[in-house]
Order: structure tokens, then C-alpha cells, then sequence
């Protein structure tokens, strides 16, 4: 187990931030739950880019006699998530308005009786 | 070699120093407007000379160069951010703290009672 | 010794500012400490060697995400309950169990950082030696980005001008559309933004508490906005070099319009960027890179095959105009998310600005 | 020759550009638009059909950057199948909306949809798989954000926040196959598998994306986010959704099951082949007998579906030929039939108003064809042949004998009844019901009083149900033929 802290110590850390994300999902207000997804995401990224990092690499940027470079692939892989989860998050916040115009509230348990009527 | 990390601690620690100061200001202070004021202190002069610090860290005159530019937009930047702030804070009727004349003396009576 | 203990501290306030952001009940401030910890984030990134997701974190989840939360909150109600903190301990004991069970699987994976893990192998070594020669571009990232990884990128380029038109969809019930509010409807009130200004010529697009929007901020952003914009240019042109590209310098760009919006008002913003000017950058930028991809097929070439256009280094030039195409998306795309959103729904029902605070005297 | 799969996408696209383009500038040609791209489509997967049937597996490799450096796209007897069912199914649904009205901008999104369904169909790389399931989804939730009423929007919130949770999940687990052996190429990471069966990691990694994937088809008990999604879309959206997005994930947890961990994972974690398993009889069973229970008629197809796909993942998991076999041609002959039903429940609420089992009573003597096209929609699903439905489930349950798993028949068999069950009491009904006299004229949604005969239907409406019915059997007597041309493939994966 320490073994695992020392030389994993940043998977755990986005293992936590994955866990403290899924928490937030279950919160009633829907634009907590709407940050709560993108902290999920933001966990998920962690895990690839530290999986990319190299002791004493240097950023993926080639320049003469640059050093040991940082593996680039998992950098490309978590700019097309952040820019697509970003998109999700913007068509989830228009639901979010549109939903606060038609029954007045934000939070879920509110907005379930508010339908069901 | 020892003097430039002596002054980059340095400068850094100063810095750290207003930004602490700053923090202690949003706490204390009552309403929005003095808060703003806090903040903003920090955000010129501290963040300067945590920039400063990353100057003379670096060495190159290219980085000094861009981190010139950098507190300058930073210069402009943020004190007009604490106006906008305060600004639409006060249009939209948030009102400012005033200690009231009875306030004051409830106060007082409470000292002389201690 | 002191990088480990810069790293172990930004992943403690990495792991707090998420917490916090959890714990705490009123959504407005959960959402400023999640901004703190998009920032911190960016800065995580930058420790491990990735400068260009630093940016897009920056540009993307700081900006765009943290101004899209607080507009959405502004136009919605804000519940005062009044417990500050509050922790629902039976699905945090469920989820604590599930991550738990992830990181018993942690020690299989190779040790972090280790060279001879297989991530740093395979393609890996493949890109960091042939992509500066084969593409052209220093910045290995963005060569893998737009030529070899191509495909992903024109997947995603989509997914962001999906979501534009999806929002426009999603809106369209509420009577929310691009086209600017001419006459009388009154434009939102926003506290936090600058209201619009009363047009000289007697079209009073109302603003909000015809507010004058104050000398010093239109005449600071009228000098700020050349930069701001010619900075967001700077990166995506300079994708290829250095850190960044499309997706970071077109939001830089979106911001540098949405401060003139602040500065000048979104009504008249709007009447200077209609729907023409938006939907020419948007669909533009898409069907950029759907007509380099198209154009190397009619050249008898594969979708994307650069190197199949008949000019010099075309791989670079195609990986550069390819990030043009997606810069132009992004900065339409995160415009129409701001006057959607942010620009001209109407006030909501019941109170008339809902976001006041008292201050507690 | 093989330029033509990459078009499969980004025809579409280009449309959906135009399509946009127009809406910006107030044009209402969407229709035309999305019909002259899908009808492309069709004659693309047709001649893609039939050079896979010629010349076997085709390799793409896009930007000419060879794979596994490239992205890589493939297309085999099984990627086929989901792209023509795609195609005709689609057009059907565009179609059945002629005399709607719709945005140009809702075209774009209908076409985006197809286009990620296209791209899943086709994907070669897993990470490509996450951003065209995006695509699928984002399309998707905004198509039955678009559905009347307040109710369609938080239908849609609950869709995006599970879809999306789902589709990270599955990002999860290619993280840690990316990991572990370094590559994003489906056939290169499963070269690179072989020795590693055992480790923690790649069974965490199965499990991830088993789960992300349960999420997507969906699977009990990830499921409760499809009823109010599928019976709040409009009709034709919730049609393509239930057919199209359910068979693309199906379809990407074979590929990824059978391409990517292979066989031989399997049968050594055999944990993967009980999650599923029990997930897929949950499903069967909660689906069929919820359904059962269901007064509007849209949520019982919903429900329908949720049982049906755990047959489908049922068949997934004996992997063994037939049973996988099976599996391939009730996701397809699902689609059909299921866009069928939805449609058909669509024109009868449109013209007729009615959209609870109880207001169906007495259709059969107002709209005879269209209760017809119904109930032969309704037959296949249950299975009773010459339908699809029965070839499909015959080679399922016919695998699950062979594999000696009893309970699995069982279950099948169960569902099958009360599949039968639901659906019979509504075709009796429809047919032999009284409609109440008093039936109160205000119709539901738009129309004014209820039209009495037919002929008020619209005619567009009316021969797409026809044609889908009439497909539903005839994709009954190919289905041999089809076995065969899928059968290479299948021997591929599960020898």
C-alpha cells in the first residue's frame, strides 16, 4: 500500500478527484450536479496526462537536444475531452435555464413533484 | 548564486505577504466595497512582486521582457475589474457599512459594563 | 526536493478546493471555488510538462465553463438554505467503497514517470522522433492534433459546432434566438455584468436599469480588446511552434469580443456581430478542415492526407490551416454560448434580479 | 475504393453545415437537405456492402498516416450491417417527417446524430469510438431536448448527465488499456493484450468500459434515464434514438469485447461474462414485465427496449457463434422493427390523439392499414415468425443451448411470453376494443377532433409504418443469408 502512495501518489489523487466528482453528481441542485460532472471529467484527465509524465521529462515541444520529452499523445487525447466536455456542459446549463423558466426551480426533488403535476 | 535565490525568496515572500494581507481583508472587512479594496491591493502590488521574482528567477531578458508586459496589462487590468465590481454592486443597491450613531454608543456601554 | 513539494501541495489543493466545492450547500460560491480549482488544475498541468492542456484548461474550464456557471446561476434562483457545509455521508460511504476498489488496481499500472513504461514505448517514441521531420511543426502536440490524429480532431471540431446548434435547438422553446432584440424587450438584468447603452438614435433597446455603462471601463476595454484579441491570434497562429493552437487562441478570441460586450453593451455587440458575421466564422471554420480533408481525396489522397497537396511543406501548412478552421469554430461557438446564455432571455418569472445578497450589516 | 467510408461520415457533416448555414439565414430547406445526404448515404453503405462482401475486411487509413500511427478505419460484414440499417433506417424516420415542420437547425442535429452513428459504426480506435459516442449523445440529447413540454427537457438533463457519466467511464477504461499496453489502435492493443489477461488493471479496464457501455445501450439498472428520454422525443427522434444509438452501442461493445480483449480474455476472467450475464437478465426481465405495467403506449416500446438489448447482450455474453450470430440480427432487425413501432405510434397520436393503451381501443375499425402495419410490427418484435424478431431470437436462444446455459433459456423464454403478453392485449385492443363513445374531442397534442377514418392520415407517415412493417418481415426471410455473411466475421471472433 505505501509503495502505491509513493510512486502513485497522483492516480490516487485523481482517483479521489473522480470520487469527490461522482459525490457531486448526487447533489439536488441541478448546476451543482451539472460541476460535479465536469470535476468527474476533470478526474478521468488527471489520470491520463500523469500517466504521460516522465521523470525529468521536458514538455512535448521539440528543440534541439530538448531532453527526454513528456509522451504527447495523452496531451492530444485530453484537449479534444476538455473542449468536448465543455460543449456538454454548455447545452446541460441551456436545459438548466430552460427548465428554471418552465417550473421556477433548480433543484431536483422540487422539479420532480413540479412534472409530475 | 546565492544572492539571486535570497532575492527571488525575497521578493516572493513580500509578495505572498500582501497576497495574506489581502485574504485577512475579505475576512475582516464588513460589505463589498471594502473587500474589493482589500482585493485589489494584492492583485497590483503583490502579484508584481511575485512577478518580479519569476524575473529575476528566470535570468533571460526575454521572459523579464514578457513579464514587464504582463504587470503592465496586470496594472490595468484589475483595479478596473474592483471599479466594474463595486460599480454594478452599487447600482444594484448594495449598500456600503456605516457604523450608526446608536450602534456606537450600544457599543460603548457594552466596553464600560467589561 | 522543493518540485515534490510544490507538486504534493497543488494536489492538496487540488483535492481541498474539490471537496470544497462538494461540502459547500449555496451553488454560487461552490461555483467560484471551482474556478479556484480549474486554475489549480491548469497549474497541475503545467507541472507535468503539458503546457497546451494548461492553456485549453485555463481558457476553456476556468473561462468559458466558470462564466457559462455564473450566468446560468444569475438567470436562476440561488436557494438560501442556511447550513453552510453539508456532507451526505451514506453515498459519500458508497462512492469511498467504489474508489477504494479503483486504487487496488493502481499498483499494476507502471510507477509514475517511469521511462520504461509502455506508454512511453510504442507510439510514444514513434511521435517524439519522426513528427518534428515528417510534419514540419516543432510543437509535437499539435502535429499529433492535426495530422496524424486528424480524425479526432475533425470528430471533435463537430461535437463543438454540435453543441452551438444544439443549444440554439435546446433554447428555441423559450423564444431564445441569435437575432438581436430590436425594440423594446427589456434585456436582462444582469448585476454582475455592465448594462447596455441607451442607442444615440432613439432605439432605446431598454437596458436594464438604464444604467450608463461607466466612462473608465469603456474606455480601458477600447484599449485592452487590440491585445486581448491579437494575443488569443497569437496563439492559435503560433500552435504550431509553441504551446497552443485553435482550440485555446479561439477562446482568447471570444473573450477579447465578450469584453466588448461587457464594455459596450450585448444588444449593440450583437447588432455589430449578427448572425451573418457568427454563422460565416462557425460554419466556416468547420467546413474549412471538411474541405482540406475533401480536397486531398479529389487530389486522389486519403481524407487529411496533407501531403498530398501539391505545395511545399504542405503538411505544415495543412496542420496550420486546420487550427485556423478550429479557432474560427471555437470563437463563434463560445459567442453563440454567451448571447445565448448569457445575452438576451428574458428576466426570469418571479423576482425581478435574483441574485441579491444581502449584505449581512 | 474504400475513400467511400470515410464519406459515410462526412457527408452527413457537410450537410449538417449547410443545413445550419441555411437555418441562420431563415431558410427552411433542412428537409431537402438531410434527404439528398441520407439517400447518399444509403447508395455509400449499399457499395460499401458489397465491397466488404467481395473482397472481406477494408482497412482506411485516415491522412495516410499508416495505423497504428494513424487513425484507422474499418469496415467488415458486421460494420456494414450497422451502417445500412443506419442509412435505410434513418431516411425511413426522415421520411415520416415531410409534413412536420421542423428548424433547419434540428436537421443539423438529426444528421449529426447519424453521422456519429455512422462513425461508431466504422471506428477503428478507441478513442475515436468516445468522441463520435459524444457526438451520438450530444445529437441525441438535444433531439428529445427538443420534444414538447418541460417534461422533454429534464427527460434530456437526466439523458445527458447518465450518457455522459457513461461515456467517461468508458474513456476510464481506454486510459488504462492506453497504460498498459501504450496503444489506441483496436487491433494493435489487442496484440499487445496477449500476456496481461491476469493483471488487475485490464479486468479493471473491462469493467470500465462494460459499464460505461451498460450506460449507453443501457443495461439494468443503468437504464432508468431511457423511458422519459424515448417517450418525451418527438416521434421520428425517438424512433432513430431507440433503433440507431441502442444498436451503435450494442454494436461497440462486441467490437470492443470480441476485437479489442478478444476470446481468449473471456474465457480466462469469466467475472466480465456473469456481470454481463446478470445485468442483460435484469434487463430482460425488469423491461418485459415494467412494459407489461405501462399505460402510454411510448413507454412501453421504451421499455421494450430495455429488454430486448439485454437479449442482445444476453446473446453477447454465451459467445459462442450462434448466439453471437443472433445477437447481430436482433440488433439490427430490432432497429427496424422498433423505428417502426415508434413511428406508427407517432401517426396514430398525431392524427388519432390517442396515446394510452386504453385510448387505442376500437383503432383497428378507425385506421385499418395503419393498425395493420402495427400489429405486424408488434408480431415480429415478439418474435413469432416470418418476422426478424424470431430468426433473432431463435439463434440466441439456440446458442444458449448449446452452451448448456439453462437459466439464460429460460429467461428468454419467460420473456418472450411476456413480451407476448403485452403486446397481444394491446392488439386485442386495438381490435377488439369498444372506443368509449364519450371520448373527448380535444386531442392531445395539436390536432383538433380526431379525424374518424383514415384517410386524414398523413400519407407519408402511413407508408413509411407500411414500409417498416413489410420490411420487418422481409429482413425475416434474408436473415439466413445474412447469418452467412456475417458468419465469417463471428468464427473470427469467437473461435
Amino acid at each position: 500500500m505505501i509503495e502505491t502512495l509513493t510512486t502513485r501518489y497522483t492516480y490516487v489523487v485523481a482517483v479521489i478527484v473522480i470520487a469527490i466528482g461522482l459525490y457531486v453528481l448526487f447533489d439536488r441542485n441541478l448546476i451543482k450536479k451539472i460541476v460535479g460532472l465536469n470535476i468527474f471529467q476533470t478526474g478521468v484527465f488527471l489520470f491520463f496526462v500523469t500517466a504521460g509524465y516522465r521523470t525529468g521529462g521536458t514538455p512535448p515541444i521539440a528543440s534541439a537536444g530538448g531532453g527526454p520529452y513528456v509522451s504527447p499523445l495523452p496531451h492530444v487525447l485530453i484537449l479534444t475531452a476538455i473542449v468536448v466536455g465543455v460543449s456538454v456542459t454548455a447545452v446541460s446549463l441551456g436545459m438548466v435555464f430552460l427548465l428554471y423558466e418552465t417550473y421556477g426551480t433548480v433543484q431536483e426533488d422540487e422539479l420532480r413533484e413540479a412534472i409530475h403535476e | 548564486m546565492a544572492l539571486t535565490t535570497a532575492v527571488v525568496a525575497g521578493l516572493a515572500l513580500f509578495g505572498l505577504l500582501f497576497a495574506v494581507v489581502a485574504v485577512v481583508g475579505v475576512l475582516r472587512f464588513p460589505d463589498l466595497y471594502t473587500r474589493a479594496h482589500a482585493v485589489s491591493k494584492s492583485d497590483t502590488l503583490g502579484v508584481g512582486l511575485v512577478l518580479a521574482a519569476a524575473a529575476v528567477a528566470s535570468g533571460s531578458v526575454g521572459v523579464t521582457l514578457k513579464i514587464l508586459f504582463l504587470f503592465a496589462f496586470m496594472l490595468v487590468t484589475s483595479p478596473i475589474a474592483a471599479h466594474v465590481l463595486a460599480r454594478s454592486a452599487s447600482l444594484d443597491g448594495v449598500e456600503a457599512w456605516q457604523v450608526d450613531p446608536e450602534e456606537r454608543e450600544e457599543r460603548e456601554e457594552t466596553e464600560d459594563d467589561q | 526536493m522543493s518540485a515534490l513539494a510544490l507538486e504534493l501541495t497543488l494536489l492538496g489543493l487540488l483535492v481541498l478546493t474539490a471537496a470544497l466545492t462538494a461540502v459547500i450547500r449555496d451553488v454560487l460560491a461552490a461555483t467560484v471555488v471551482f474556478a479556484v480549482y480549474s486554475l489549480v488544475l491548469s497549474l497541475v498541468w503545467i507541472l507535468l510538462r503539458a503546457p497546451d492542456v494548461a492553456l485549453t484548461e485555463a481558457a476553456v474550464g476556468a473561462g468559458v465553463v466558470t462564466v457559462l456557471l455564473v450566468a446560468t446561476i444569475a438567470k436562476t434562483s440561488r436557494p438560501t438554505d442556511h447550513a453552510e457545509l453539508s456532507v451526505r455521508w451514506p453515498s459519500l460511504a458508497v462512492i469511498g467503497v467504489f474508489a477504494v476498489g479503483i486504487v487496488t488496481t493502481l499498483p499494476s499500472l507502471p510507477a509514475i514517470g517511469d521511462p520504461t513504461a509502455p506508454i512511453h514505448q510504442h507510439l510514444g517514441t514513434y511521435y517524439l522522433e519522426t513528427a518534428p521531420a515528417e510534419t514540419g511543426v516543432s510543437n509535437i502536440v499539435t502535429a499529433i492534433l492535426a495530422a496524424y490524429r486528424a480524425f479526432d480532431t475533425f470528430g471533435e471540431v463537430v461535437v463543438v459546432f454540435g453543441a452551438g446548434i444544439g443549444l440554439l435547438v435546446v433554447l428555441r422553446q423559450s423564444g431564445i434566438t441569435l437575432q438581436p432584440t430590436t425594440g423594446s424587450t427589456p434585456s436582462t438584468t444582469d448585476p454582475g455584468l455592465e448594462p447596455s447603452t441607451t442607442d444615440p438614435h432613439g432605439e432605446s433597446s431598454t437596458t436594464d436599469l438604464g444604467r450608463e455603462p461607466s466612462v473608465i471601463t469603456t474606455t480601458a476595454i477600447r484599449y485592452i480588446v487590440p491585445f486581448v484579441a491579437l494575443f488569443g491570434l497569437y496563439i492559435a497562429f503560433h500552435g504550431a511552434k509553441t504551446a497552443g493552437g485553435g482550440f485555446q487562441g479561439g477562446v482568447v478570441v471570444a473573450a477579447s469580443v465578450v469584453l466588448v460586450a461587457f464594455g459596450f453593451g450585448i444588444e449593440s455587440t450583437r447588432r455589430w456581430l449578427n448572425d451573418t458575421v457568427l454563422t460565416a466564422i462557425t460554419a466556416g471554420g468547420v467546413a474549412a478542415v471538411v474541405a482540406i480533408g475533401l480536397g486531398a481525396m479529389a487530389l486522389g489522397g486519403r481524407f487529411l492526407e496533407y501531403t498530398v497537396y501539391p505545395i511545399p511543406k504542405a503538411t505544415t501548412y495543412g496542420i496550420e490551416l486546420v487550427e485556423l478552421g478550429i479557432g474560427a469554430t471555437v470563437t463563434g461557438i463560445v459567442l453563440v454560448f454567451f448571447f445565448a446564455l448569457v445575452g438576451n432571455a428574458e428576466t426570469p418569472p418571479g423576482e425581478s434580479s435574483p441574485t441579491h445578497t444581502e449584505e449581512s450589516k | 475504393m474504400s475513400n467511400l467510408l470515410v464519406l459515410l461520415v462526412v457527408v452527413p457533416i457537410l450537410a449538417a453545415i449547410v443545413s445550419a448555414v441555411g437555418g441562420f439565414r431563415g431558410r427552411h430547406d433542412g428537409w431537402t437537405i438531410a434527404t439528398g445526404a441520407l439517400l447518399v448515404t444509403v447508395g455509400l453503405s449499399t457499395a460499401v456492402a458489397s465491397t466488404v462482401s467481395r473482397t472481406g475486411r477494408i482497412s482506411y487509413a485516415v491522412g495516410g498516416y499508416v495505423p497504428p500511427y494513424g487513425i484507422e478505419l474499418v469496415a467488415d460484414s458486421l460494420s456494414v450491417l450497422l451502417c445500412v440499417v443506419t442509412a435505410t433506417v434513418s431516411l425511413g424516420a426522415l421520411l415520416f417527417m415531410r409534413r412536420e415542420s421542423h428548424s433547419n437547425h434540428f436537421y443539423t442535429v438529426y444528421l449529426l446524430l447519424i453521422a456519429g452513428v455512422f462513425g461508431l459504426g466504422i471506428t477503428g480506435d478507441l478513442f475515436t469510438m468516445y468522441v463520435f459516442f459524444e457526438i451520438t449523445g450530444l445529437a441525441a440529447y438535444v433531439l428529445v431536448a427538443s420534444g414538447r413540454g418541460g417534461a422533454a427537457i429534464y427527460a434530456a438533463f437526466k439523458y445527458l448527465l447518465v450518457g455522459t457519466i457513461g461515456a467517461t467511464f468508458y474513456l476510464f477504461g481506454v486510459g488504462y488499456l492506453y497504460i498498459v499496453t501504450g496503444a489506441l489502435n483496436m487491433a494493435d492493443i489487442a496484440g499487445r493484450l496477449g500476456g496481461m489477461y491476469g493483471s488487475p488493471a485490464v479486468i479493471a479496464a473491462a469493467l470500465f468500459i462494460v459499464v460505461g457501455l451498460a450506460v449507453k445501450i443501457p443495461l439494468f439498472p443503468v437504464h432508468t434515464w431511457l423511458p422519459d428520454a424515448h417517450s418525451k422525443a418527438p416521434p421520428s427522434a425517438s424512433a432513430v434514438i431507440s433503433a440507431l444509438v441502442t444498436a451503435a452501442a450494442a454494436y461497440a461493445l462486441i467490437r470492443v469485447l470480441f476485437d479489442v480483449f478478444t476470446i481468449e480474455f473471456l474465457t480466462a476472467t469469466p467475472l466480465i461474462q456473469t456481470v454481463l450475464v446478470t445485468l442483460a437478465a435484469g434487463s430482460v426481465l425488469l423491461g418485459t414485465t415494467v412494459a407489461a405495467r405501462q399505460q402510454s403506449v411510448k413507454r412501453m416500446l421504451a421499455y421494450s427496449t430495455v429488454s430486448q438489448f439485454g437479449l442482445v447482450v444476453i446473446g453477447i455474453s454465451i459467445a459462442n457463434t450462434t448466439a453471437l450470430t443472433g445477437s447481430v440480427i436482433h440488433l439490427a432487425g430490432h432497429a427496424v422493427m422498433k423505428a417502426g413501432l415508434f413511428l406508427a405510434a407517432g401517426a396514430i397520436a398525431s392524427s388519432f390523439g390517442a396515446t394510452t393503451v386504453d385510448e387505442y381501443a376500437g383503432l383497428g375499425q378507425r385506421a385499418p392499414i395503419l393498425s395493420a402495419a402495427f400489429m405486424v410490427l408488434a408480431l415480429a418484435m415478439v418474435g413469432i415468425p416470418p418476422g426478424v424478431g424470431f430468426f433473432g431470437k431463435w439463434y440466441i436462444v439456440l446458442g444458449a443451448v448449446q452452451a448448456e446455459a439453462w437459466p439464460v433459456a429460460v429467461v428468454i423464454f419467460l420473456s418472450t411470453l411476456l413480451t407476448l403478453g403485452y403486446f397481444v392485449g394491446l392488439l386485442e385492443r386495438i381490435y377488439f376494443g369498444t372506443p368509449t363513445v364519450s371520448k373527448p374531442t380535444a386531442a392531445t397534442d395539436g390536432g383538433t377532433s380526431p379525424p374518424q377514418a383514415e384517410s386524414d392520415v398523413d400519407t407519408w407517415k402511413l407508408a413509411v409504418v407500411l414500409v417498416a412493417a413489410v420490411g420487418a418481415v422481409g429482413l425475416g426471410f434474408v436473415s439466413t443469408p445474412v447469418a452467412g455473411f456475417l458468419e465469417p466475421v463471428i468464427e473470427g471472433m469467437v473461435r
